[in-house]
């Protein structure tokens, strides 16, 4: 029994491991700038947690293995040295890891969501609902209208809840279901919630951050390959969850003018 | 199915209205033969109405396909040429007389993340099914307020919904699914009523001799009412003009 | 005068005082452990029809619509009935599966036998915790029958969709009311538990019983007790000012300005984080409630088969206290990107990573516990070598979650779902059923079918990985959780995998019936039990099988030594000193 | 609610004296109705600080947060309470494992303190009500109300404890001392969380 535990401990590690490090399911192609610190912090947790853990089930598996001997007057052996050691040696070596994941990963945090955006970020603002995203560019003024909440209409597509009639910034606001972004262009998003609490991810883009409602988040990163990709809901919100997605399109600057330019005749 | 429970409408009123029986119709005056009046006339705007914005259903790449080459536009003011309106509903809301209760099952499909049609309106506990003709989930909200409230999804693939409405009440419908998808369940008393086409349009037949008052409503701008008098079989004209804003 | 009775009641007399409204611990743990079963059970059908719906999102599953006429029309499940199924597995699996079986399950039978006690501290406080945690059962399944069915807001009702009303969709009406309702009954029956489980340890250990001598499984229930003690008087406020929220008008966690269903609510002021600062200041520690008993029940279990003791048992007991400790400082990495301040990220990621030190620590020793040992491969030590085998996977994989950098791209995706359900889903079921195996000759003195339970373990144990691992790979794609179908261009070819782990989830739920059988069939036919059938030092084990009602016979014993005495020479020839065995003569 | 059932209101009926039961512990018989009690004080103490650093998070910066004068009443109840406390102090003083008859005529007066209590503080919501302040009506009511309510009612389970142990000072001979000082604790607890809340409602609301 013990040794059919230990082969088939042994058979589920070397299967597990080598899914990932054949990468049959992997990461999508990284489209950011902060991107690739992300891909390097996983890539080191992946190495080392993934010695750990071939490490572990192996151990297990061949001590099982040993400890089903019957041989007669065998006798049970302690663990060299005992436990402190043992204790020692998991403290200092996983502390060790923990300090240069900490060191590390808090950088990689930090340029992503504790540094100031750059000053000629393009600013979207962004509004999360049930079940849709939209997004709102300033228009030819470079100002955004007010929001008033009682004025929102989805019927008449006032999905920000703008006061045109009076509110002269509003009525040159660009609202949009996809959000479309210069490449190489740091871009500025300010992220507001209609309702619940939804969330704005884009695999590709490495970036992930809550709406919460009442609050205004913002979130800045710059893309880096022209391409359409798909921005998801990640935080439940009721009954639409799953469908509840725009697509991102990153394209050249002139296009994107042209693009814009475009919306703003159809508002 | 539909022309089968026509026929047996159209029995059920004859001999109700020929025996004068109490009924199905027994509640409502019988039909005088041969002697009703129509009111017909067109509902038009004055002043700016807003623009029909096309919708960008992006999120729902079927709808996006269902739509290649035109797009849908807004339907909380949809106008014609020559001023018109459409999608204004026309009906006895005062002095009504000679109306059916209507048995007949009334359709509603979604389609291309669309609900058609926009304005659907039926009379108290007329049957309602609803149809998901697309191929993927929709919801139907309707934020009735007199009525119970009801929000159900629709998947695929699923069972037409039969539903129907017990109190006159005008309900919007909304798909929690697809933010821009807005309809209009007008639950009226009376089965004279009439929605506008493009052309803004409508007749309101089959009217006994008596005073009247006769509503037009719109969605965005409201209802609007006149008093109208129908001696015998003539046909009166009544119009309705709106005060559109462009907000 | 009853004053100078022995036992703290007197046995009972009549059916319904002894089976139904007992006062006696071991009663009451059997009928936790039974409400766990159904609860269990419940839990399991809500995952496979989930799955069944991931896999084959227009499938028709005949009958569901009897159950659910809106939810399931034509027995198709809508995306709302799709939540409900989710919650509510979530919330039972939770509550009343992982934190009644392990703690108030076996904790009430074992907790009092292993500390050489006759009851718990409060007997009828005992009593009164179990059918309060009934009554919040059957709370919580009565929203599968109200209109609107059952909330759909998740585990972690997360407001403002948990605190608005029906307006934020089918379930968060009637069901997500009923849903606060049972939770914060819940919340009192744990804490009147963990009341008991504290006193009793503290103050009705027999003779000679010093902490230093306690069982490790009484360790983990009385430090468990501790966390709970602490965890359920947050929650329970915070369920309260939740449903007054809903019912009373009030806005604790309602913002201004909110549009939900085209209506503007009235609402204002309120702050959606504080429901998750208070629900998670919970939600953390509840994950410990739900492994610790397993920690010490595997610690238990694992020497008893081994035939020798434990390594490091005070590092043992050292690592519950400080993973105990360090759970209430962790609880912001579910939060990483909920729009708190980014900084407290960096702050909250710092003690998240230095509980895996001591969870480390513990696996290593019992992985140096197996070394050298003379395994007796039993179904209860089967599941305890599954148990770290499972608890190592899962574990592991919270390196990742815990640096915000990295979770910036897994949070929210499968990757979570996989890392959680192995370390305190799979990994607690495995502490669950080695608990099993292990008690149940004491609880019902029988025994249970060893073959049975050897095809249980492997199936289970094959099975788990092969549902649990594919959701890792699933997370490094990209493929976000709680969807109730996947219709994204990026999700549609990962669909195939989802198949696959819903066949694995099928089988592997199959597997289980053979552990219902032989648990059930066990209950009457199982051959009779000897009062120590695997030769174990605690005090559990020196009484009869089942114990008496006063569990010694009157003759509390006397406690000589620890409990980690395997592997030495005993009273004829045994390799295991009992703790209330007295002193063998020296050998010669 | 860990007030409906704490400690106090059931401590085990029947422990055995310690001739028969023994215990791990070398020192002084151990009492698990005062374990328990302290047990119960510590959780509630948890309950009182979450619901705090709740009002504290949902006060900061919120603009609908309506400061309010709390009715003077409050102030009454404060001393009744503080002077139930003493007469059970007192009452309790009078009490020996021999005879309780000495201490229950005070032990009364506690109760009824309690009583008297219990009802200002419903008559203090009156007040607030005819000020127009409600549940809903701002944050800062919001909080007074839950926090008074749930006071009130560790207070109601106060005071089913005393009265439980009224009844069996009365009949039981020798008296449980254990039960007399496990419910004693708590009143205490009951009297340190008001002056405590009463502290926060002060300065917060």
């Amino acid at each position: 029994m013990g040794k059919l535990f230990a082969v088939v401990l042994t058979i589920i590690t070397v299967v597990a491991t080598a899914i990932f490090v054949m990468r049959v399911w992997w990461l999508p192609a990284d489209i950011s700038v902060h991107g690739p610190w992300i891909d390097h912090q996983l890539m080191e947790t992946m190495l080392s947690s993934g010695i750990l853990f071939v490490v572990s089930q192996l151990a297990l598996a061949l001590f099982v293995w040993k400890s089903g001997d019957r041989r007669e007057g065998r006798k049970i052996k302690i663990f060299p040295g005992g436990a402190v050691p043992m204790v020692v040696l998991a403290t200092v070596l996983v502390g060790a890891e923990i300090l240069a994941l900490t060191f590390v990963g808090s950088k990689v945090w930090a340029s992503i969501y504790q540094t100031p955006p750059d000053p000629n970020s393009l600013a979207i603002d962004v509004q999360a609902e049930q079940f849709a995203f939209y997004f709102r560019y300033p228009g030819a003024d470079g100002k955004f209208g007010g929001i008033h909440p009682e004025l929102m209409n989805e019927a008449s597509q006032n999905f920000f809840g703008l006061d045109p009639a009076h509110d002269t910034a509003a009525r040159d606001d660009i609202v949009v279901p996809t959000l479309a972004i210069p490449v190489n262009r740091p871009v500025l998003l300010t992220l507001r919630a209609k309702d619940v609490n939804h969330a704005f991810y884009v695999p590709e883009l490495r970036i992930q951050q809550d709406f919460v409602p009442g609050l205004v988040i913002p979130l800045h990163f710059t893309a880096t390959q022209p391409g359409k990709y798909e921005l998801v809901c990640t935080q439940l919100c009721g009954l639409g969850h799953y469908n509840m997605r725009a697509y991102v399109e990153v394209m050249p600057q002139e296009q994107f003018d042209q693009w814009l330019k475009q919306q703003a005749a159809q508002q | 199915m539909r022309t089968h429970s026509i026929a047996v409408l159209a029995t059920v009123l004859i001999t109700g209205g020929l025996a004068r029986s109490a009924s199905i119709v027994g509640a409502a005056p019988p039909r005088p033969p041969g002697a009703a009046g129509t009111i017909s006339g067109k509902v038009t705007y004055t002043g700016t109405p807003p623009k029909m914005k096309p919708i960008d259903m992006a999120k729902e790449p079927n709808c996006v396909t269902q739509h290649a080459g035109a797009p849908v536009l807004t339907e909380n003011v949809v106008t014609g040429p020559g001023n018109t309106l459409r999608w204004v509903l026309v009906y006895i809301s005062a002095g009504d007389q000679g109306s059916t209760p209507a048995t007949e099952t009334v359709r509603l499909d979604q389609k291309g993340c669309q609900y058609i049609p926009h304005v659907l309106v039926l009379q108290p506990n007329q049957p309602l099914d609803i149809y998901n003709d697309d191929p993927h989930s929709h919801n139907i909200h309707p934020l009735a307020k007199l009525n119970p409230e009801w929000n159900r999804s629709q998947p695929a693939g699923a069972p037409p919904i039969h539903t129907k409405w017990e109190q006159p009440e005008f309900i919007p419908v909304k798909c929690n699914v697809h933010p821009w998808m807005h309809g209009w369940h007008l639950v009226v008393t009376t089965s004279h009523y009439a929605v506008t086409g493009e052309d803004g349009a409508f007749t309101l037949s089959g009217l006994p001799a008596g005073k009247y008052t006769v509503t037009a409503w719109q969605e965005q701008f409201g209802a609007q009412s006149q008093d109208v008098t129908i001696s015998g079989s003539e046909t009166k004209p009544v119009n309705f003009v709106f005060k559109a804003t462009p907000y | 005068m009853h004053e100078a009775a022995v036992h703290p009641h007197a046995p009972p007399q009549g059916f319904l005082r002894t089976h139904v409204f007992s006062v006696d611990h071991k009663v009451i743990g059997k009928q936790y452990l039974d409400l766990a079963l159904v609860a269990v059970c419940t839990g399991m059908v809500l995952s496979w029809l989930m799955r069944l719906h991931l896999a084959w999102p227009t499938a028709a599953i005949p009958g569901l619509d009897k159950l659910s006429p809106n939810g399931a029309a034509g027995g198709v499940i809508t995306p709302e009935y799709y939540l409900s199924l989710m919650t509510m597995h979530g919330t039972i699996m939770v509550f009343f599966v992982l934190t009644t079986a392990p703690f108030a399950g076996f904790g009430n039978y074992f907790l009092p036998l292993q500390v050489g006690a006759e009851d718990m501290a409060f007997p009828r406080i005992n009593m009164t915790s179990f059918w309060v945690t009934l009554v919040a059962f059957l709370v919580l399944i009565s929203s599968f029958f109200v209109a609107d069915g059952p909330a759909l807001s998740g585990w972690t009702a997360y407001a403002p969709l948990s605190a608005v009303g029906k307006d934020a969709g089918p379930g968060q009406g009637l069901g997500q009311t009923l849903w606060a309702i049972s939770i914060a009954i819940f919340c009192v029956a744990q804490l009147l538990g963990a009341l008991n489980f504290i006193a009793t340890t503290l103050d009705l250990r027999t003779k000679g019983m010093s902490l230093a001598r306690m069982p490790f499984s009484t360790w983990a229930w009385f430090i468990t007790a501790v966390i709970g003690l602490i965890a359920f008087a947050v929650l329970m406020p915070a369920c309260i000012l939740l449903i007054l929220d809903r019912v009373a008008g009030t806005s604790f966690f309602i913002p201004s300005g909110l549009v939900i269903s085209d209506r503007l609510q009235p609402h204002s002021g309120g702050s959606p984080l504080l429901w998750q600062h208070l629900f998670w200041f919970f939600g953390h520690p509840e994950v410990y409630i739900a492994i610790l008993p397993g920690f010490g029940i595997i610690s238990h279990i694992l020497p008893v088969f081994a035939r020798k003791p434990l390594l490091g048992p005070r590092a043992m007991i050292g690592c519950l206290i400080a993973i105990a400790f360090l759970s209430y400082t962790v609880w912001g990495h579910h939060m990483f990107l909920s729009g708190m301040n980014p900084f407290s990220a960096t702050l909250f990621s710092v003690p998240t990573l230095i509980i895996t030190i001591p969870a480390t620590i513990v696996t290593l020793l019992w992985i140096g516990t197996i070394y050298g040992a003379k395994l007796r491969f039993t179904t209860p030590a089967l599941f305890c070598l599954g148990f770290v085998s499972v608890f190592v996977s899962g574990g592991i994989s919270g390196f990742f979650l815990a640096q915000p950098s990295i979770d910036t791209y897994l949070h929210g995706t499968y990757f979570v779902v996989g890392h959680f359900h192995f370390v305190m889903g799979v990994a607690a079921m495995f502490g669950i059923f080695a608990g099993t195996y292990f008690w149940f000759p004491k609880m019902f003195g029988r025994m249970m079918n060893e073959t049975l339970g050897k095809w249980h373990f492997w199936l289970t144990f094959i099975g788990v990985y092969c549902v649990f691992m594919p959701m890792h790979y699933l997370g490094l794609a990209g493929n976000v959780r709680r969807y109730s179908a996947f219709t994204d261009d990026y999700l549609k070819p990962l669909i195939p995998l989802h198949r696959f782990i819903t066949i694995a989830a099928l089988f592997t739920g199959a597997a289980q019936l053979i552990f219902l059988f032989n648990l059930i069939r066990s209950r009457f036919r199982g051959p009779k039990a000897p009062d120590n059938p695997w030769e174990a030092t605690t005090l559990e084990w020196a009484t009869t099988s089942p114990p008496p009602f006063d569990n010694f016979g009157g003759k509390p014993p006397v406690v000589q030594r620890g409990p980690n005495e395997y592997g030495v020479a005993g009273a004829g020839g045994a390799d295991y000193l009992m703790q209330a065995a007295p002193e063998p003569a020296p050998a010669r | 609610m860990t007030t409906v059932a704490s400690p106090p209101r059931s401590p085990p009926p029947h422990l055995p004296p310690s001739a028969h039961r023994p215990t791990a512990t070398g020192g002084p018989e151990p009492k698990p109705a005062e374990t328990g009690v302290w047990v119960a004080i510590a959780t509630i103490s948890m309950s009182f600080a979450a619901l705090t650093s709740a009002m504290v998070v949902r006060a900061s910066g919120a603009p609908d947060w309506q400061h309010f004068r709390l009715p003077p009443i409050l102030y009454v109840n404060t001393l009744v309470l503080i002077a139930s406390s003493l007469t059970l102090a007192s009452a309790r003083r009078r009490i020996t494992p021999a005879s309780a008859l000495d201490g229950l005529p005070r032990l009364y007066v506690t109760l009824g303190l309690g009583l008297l209590f219990v009802t200002g503080q419903v008559l203090a919501w009156r007040q607030l009500a005819t000020q127009g302040l409600f549940l809903a009506t701002s944050p800062s009511s919001a909080f007074f109300y839950v926090f008074t309510a749930l006071h009130g009612l560790h207070v109601l389970g106060g005071l089913a404890g005393l009265l439980y142990v009224l009844r069996r000072l009365r009949r039981v001979v020798p008296v449980p001392m254990t039960a007399l000082g496990a419910a004693t604790l708590y009143w205490h607890f009951m009297d340190v969380l008001w002056l405590y809340l009463l502290v926060i409602l002060i300065i917060r609301v």
